[in-house]
């Protein structure tokens, strides 16, 4: 019987990686989220703790998924902090996926915004020329360079690292050197997923100029299935109608890039 | 025959008669208005509060695998000054604002809030079954009841609407004592308090340990409501309870409804839900020859 | 480590915990038998009552779209006395007696019937949904509670169940006079009262208009009522509303009853359901190294 | 989407054929209930008189089925006077069926006991030499001969109608002709539904001859899905385990043909 992806399934983590002092990727055996489109994301329980979105990692494995996790919150933490061999509840596939488009693509990421992208470099075709940005705040905060590196083996590739305090790769917001490349050439698709003001930003950058962007957006979630309206972004439903949004509906959106919701519903500033 | 779905519970009037229910989707005027073009007749608003609340952290909702979902949202909501300003520039959505508070003098604050608010009615929150002092705890207490019902109608004039729900004490006395004070109609029922445990952790899912089932698995006893209210009381009911499909829709009319609320639903169907539903309405209307919901309301207890 | 499947309920002692509940297959001796070949722990009878009942006319049972049965058959059973004739062979099936009654003299009477019986407990019907004077009527009534109750343990030595469901007054104070009163043990829950209508034909389908809803949609329920009985009291729980799975028996467990009781199960996956059950329940022990039902039960209790 | 058989379908009466003055067939279409195998019953709704379990006869048409119904109780006089246009609810199909063996067949009917007869006669074998014993009390409640006889016309066969007054075919029990028949020569099955005298004397003069024989056994049902156990006999439940029982099997059980359940659930003699 197919699993109903509303349903809460146990799996146990198999391995934890430090990618980074405060970013762990945890890796379990499940053949549903080990086969996710790009952009999806499943709610996360981690029992006696909090339950979380979390856009799913692919693994080396087959019939493997992850979850790449950067301490910040309770909830993040307390995922940060399962250890090999404990038990968090996962459910879903949630939400729609990017549009990958073919020739010239440009893929920027931020911190942990970084995982759909890894997933979608899975899905590149050998002639498609792709640019990967990896935006972080210090060399420390670095991760899946090589990963990225080694998904594109078969391509021809850039990863471009980009440090706002330039202790690693290039000095400066991933943003810049985004209006850098669309400024001087077309890229076919442009994908996106981090900060909100990263991604409002790298919209607008390949938007202006009538170049197809897309960007997973994130929001406070508490059902994951349209029903609490936590994630809604003007009249989106990150949860439902998301995560991924074209440019050009971003663009009409009056919350996209200024307000997120708070825990009781009220619009707050970025 | 000119075929309307247009309904009226009370002085309420409606062109839809299938209503979001409170909790769900409840917080954006964008949202309310998209709604409203994909087919409700009415949005009722997540139940405020005179103060902003966070509600429970997650896990608050949970699905069951027999159907349905228990929700331990906690009541989050901006509060009602935050909400009022919001949906200040609404001028086409019917929004059905949604109260709760322990005291008559919350729900004469809150509906203060709205004076300057296009309200099509207010709907008095008695039956939350996973928040202590605002929820059942009000609703269980005929004599509470009764005041906060009186105050909600000496403050406005605004139709004003009690959603009762299965508590420690009969609903009936709830409902009777909410007439006996002039409320305007009766939505019926709340979700019903239960839990789910997961056997491998060995622990209950929702943070809050308890919540509210909806869904499917609440339809039959939520229909069982409606049709002892409107066998006991001339008082327009709103059905609410696990309804997903027309079918489900024509039997509350049947018990006695004049109008439905759903929320569940949407999480399983998403708003396709309304417009599917209000076209199932239809095309049974035509088979049956009606030419308003009016007709079949009721038609069940005649049997 | 020896893994066992017997579980008590104070001092009734059963093989395994997955109990036949009332009102299923429990008219015949031979039917007994079988089931417990099949699997059952204990076979919980009809509910008795002094006089021999026919019940409602059908339909008397409704299968329910979004999952689970409603039923009034009405209490149906052949009197006390005659099915004490009817078991008094008995020596094999631990045997629950279901008693209804309005009054204490009825207990006491049907229980001297049952002299020459080898019954395991008393299980007092104290909630049944669809018939009016001997169900929810009795239930309701904490004082009319104690008073059976005190009848029935004057009465016999064999132990009293009370089962409770969810009425017109708080389960939970039926519970406490019952355990003031004496009680052994608490079966949770009942039927909920519910209905279904038929939208081509436009009326109630059941001929007694209302039912008790079970399977599926109630388990979210009763879990929470064992739950809360057991974080309330210290009394021996039979869990009982919607259990069809190992995993459901095991919630039950954890919430804290020492035995589980199943019905709707047996009319969705007939009485292959009770080996099911047990086997399911034994590979969970193995897995987190129980040796006795015991050791789980109210474990959810300490998160 | 498969029909689940416990949910009430509504359906609309097309046709009320009078068989006797006090038996009709109502036809209605219904694929689910129009391939239901011999022996198999629906569970029939009258709406605001009862519901009552039918073996489900067929029809001459694809698609449609047909309850035939002789009016006695209550329930089944609502059933009868179900007018053309009126509507009824159906679940099920219910119970297990008939093992039809090849060759020398034999079966027996009486009253709406001829039904699953009917049933059973339109899956025999073109070689297969049926003989029919059709009983009833006198020439007027006599039906389904000229049914029977067409759905043999392929088939070496016999249509036998006896009569308990002699006032058409044979003179007297139908079930003495059983005896008589078993008696002369071997059939490979015996098949019988009727009243429960006729089918324990049937069985018996099968069975005492080692032929395979089975019966199709009626009960007051409630639930029709083995919870209500109205309709035990013995250890077995008729819903559930039968209708259709063997010989062998009815041979071991004490209340076949001696005792059936009242309403209360008290056992009386037949």
């Amino acid at each position: 019987m197919q699993r109903n992806n509303n349903h809460t399934t146990i799996v146990t983590i198999e391995k934890v990686i430090d990618e980074t002092p405060t970013v762990r990727t945890l890796v379990f055996s499940d053949d549903v989220m080990s086969n996710v489109l790009p952009g999806q994301f499943a709610m996360v329980w981690i029992p006696g703790v909090n339950e979380l979105p979390m856009s799913v990692m692919i693994s080396k494995e087959s019939g493997k998924a992850a979850f790449t996790v950067r301490k910040h919150g309770p909830a993040s933490t307390g995922l940060f902090n399962i250890l090999e061999g404990q038990q968090i509840g996962i459910r879903g596939p949630y939400g729609n996926s990017f549009d990958l488009k073919e020739g010239k693509l440009l893929l920027v990421g931020g911190g942990t915004g970084l995982v759909p992208m890894m997933r979608l470099l899975t899905f590149v075709k050998p002639a498609d020329d792709v640019t990967v940005l990896i935006g972080a705040k210090s060399k420390d905060e670095v991760f899946f360079e090589d990963l990225a590196n080694n998904l594109l083996e078969n391509n021809p590739h850039k990863v471009i690292v980009s440090t706002d305090d330039g202790s690693y790769g290039e000095k400066g917001f991933v943003t810049d050197l985004v209006e850098k490349l669309v400024s001087k050439s077309h890229f076919d698709g442009v994908y996106v997923c981090g900060p909100e003001i990263m991604m409002y930003k790298t919209v607008q950058s390949a938007h202006s100029r009538k170049m197809f962007v897309q960007a997973s957006l994130e929001r406070m979630m508490k059902c994951g299935v349209g029903i609490c309206g936590s994630c809604c972004v003007g009249e989106d439903l990150v949860c439902r109608d998301g995560t991924v949004f074209d440019g050009q509906h971003l663009s009409t959106n009056k919350e996209f890039g200024h307000f997120y919701r708070n825990k009781a519903g009220i619009l707050e500033n970025y | 025959m000119e075929l309307s779905l247009a309904t009226s519970i009370g002085q309420i009037q409606l062109d839809r008669p299938v209503m979001l229910a409170s909790g769900i989707l409840g917080i954006s005027l964008d949202v309310f208005n998209r709604l409203y073009r994909s087919g409700v007749g009415a949005v009722v608003t997540k139940s405020l509060s005179t103060e902003p609340w966070e509600g429970y952290p997650n896990p608050t909702i949970f699905s069951v695998k027999g159907g349905g979902w228990i929700n331990a949202v906690g009541l989050s909501n901006p509060g009602a000054t935050n909400f009022a300003k919001m949906i200040e520039p609404n001028q086409d959505v019917p929004i059905v604002v949604s109260l709760v508070g322990s005291i008559p003098e919350d729900f004469e604050m809150m509906i203060k809030q709205f004076e300057n608010c296009k309200v099509t009615a207010y709907e008095l929150n008695l039956s939350c079954p996973h928040v202590a002092k605002v929820g059942l705890e009000v609703g269980d207490d005929p004599e509470l009841v009764k005041k906060i019902v009186t105050t909600a109608k000496n403050t406005t004039d605004v139709p004003i609407i009690a959603k009762v729900g299965l508590g420690t004490t009969h609903y009936l006395n709830t409902v009777s004592a909410a007439i006996d004070s002039g409320i305007d109609a009766i939505t019926a029922i709340n979700t019903v308090r239960a839990m789910a445990i997961d056997v491998e952790t060995q622990r209950p899912i929702l943070s809050n340990k308890f919540g509210g089932l909806s869904g499917t698995p609440i339809k039959p006893i939520a229909l069982r409501c409606v049709y002892e209210i409107s066998s006991k009381h001339d008082i327009p009911i709103i059905g609410c309870g696990g309804i997903s499909t027309w079918e489900d829709a024509v039997e509350f009319f049947l018990a006695g409804a004049s109008a439905i609320q759903l929320g569940s639903a949407v999480g399983d169907n998403w708003i396709d839900v309304f417009n599917d539903i209000n076209n199932g309405i239809l095309q049974y209307m035509k088979r049956k020859n009606y030419s308003s919901i009016k007709e079949m309301v009721g038609l069940a207890k005649k049997q």
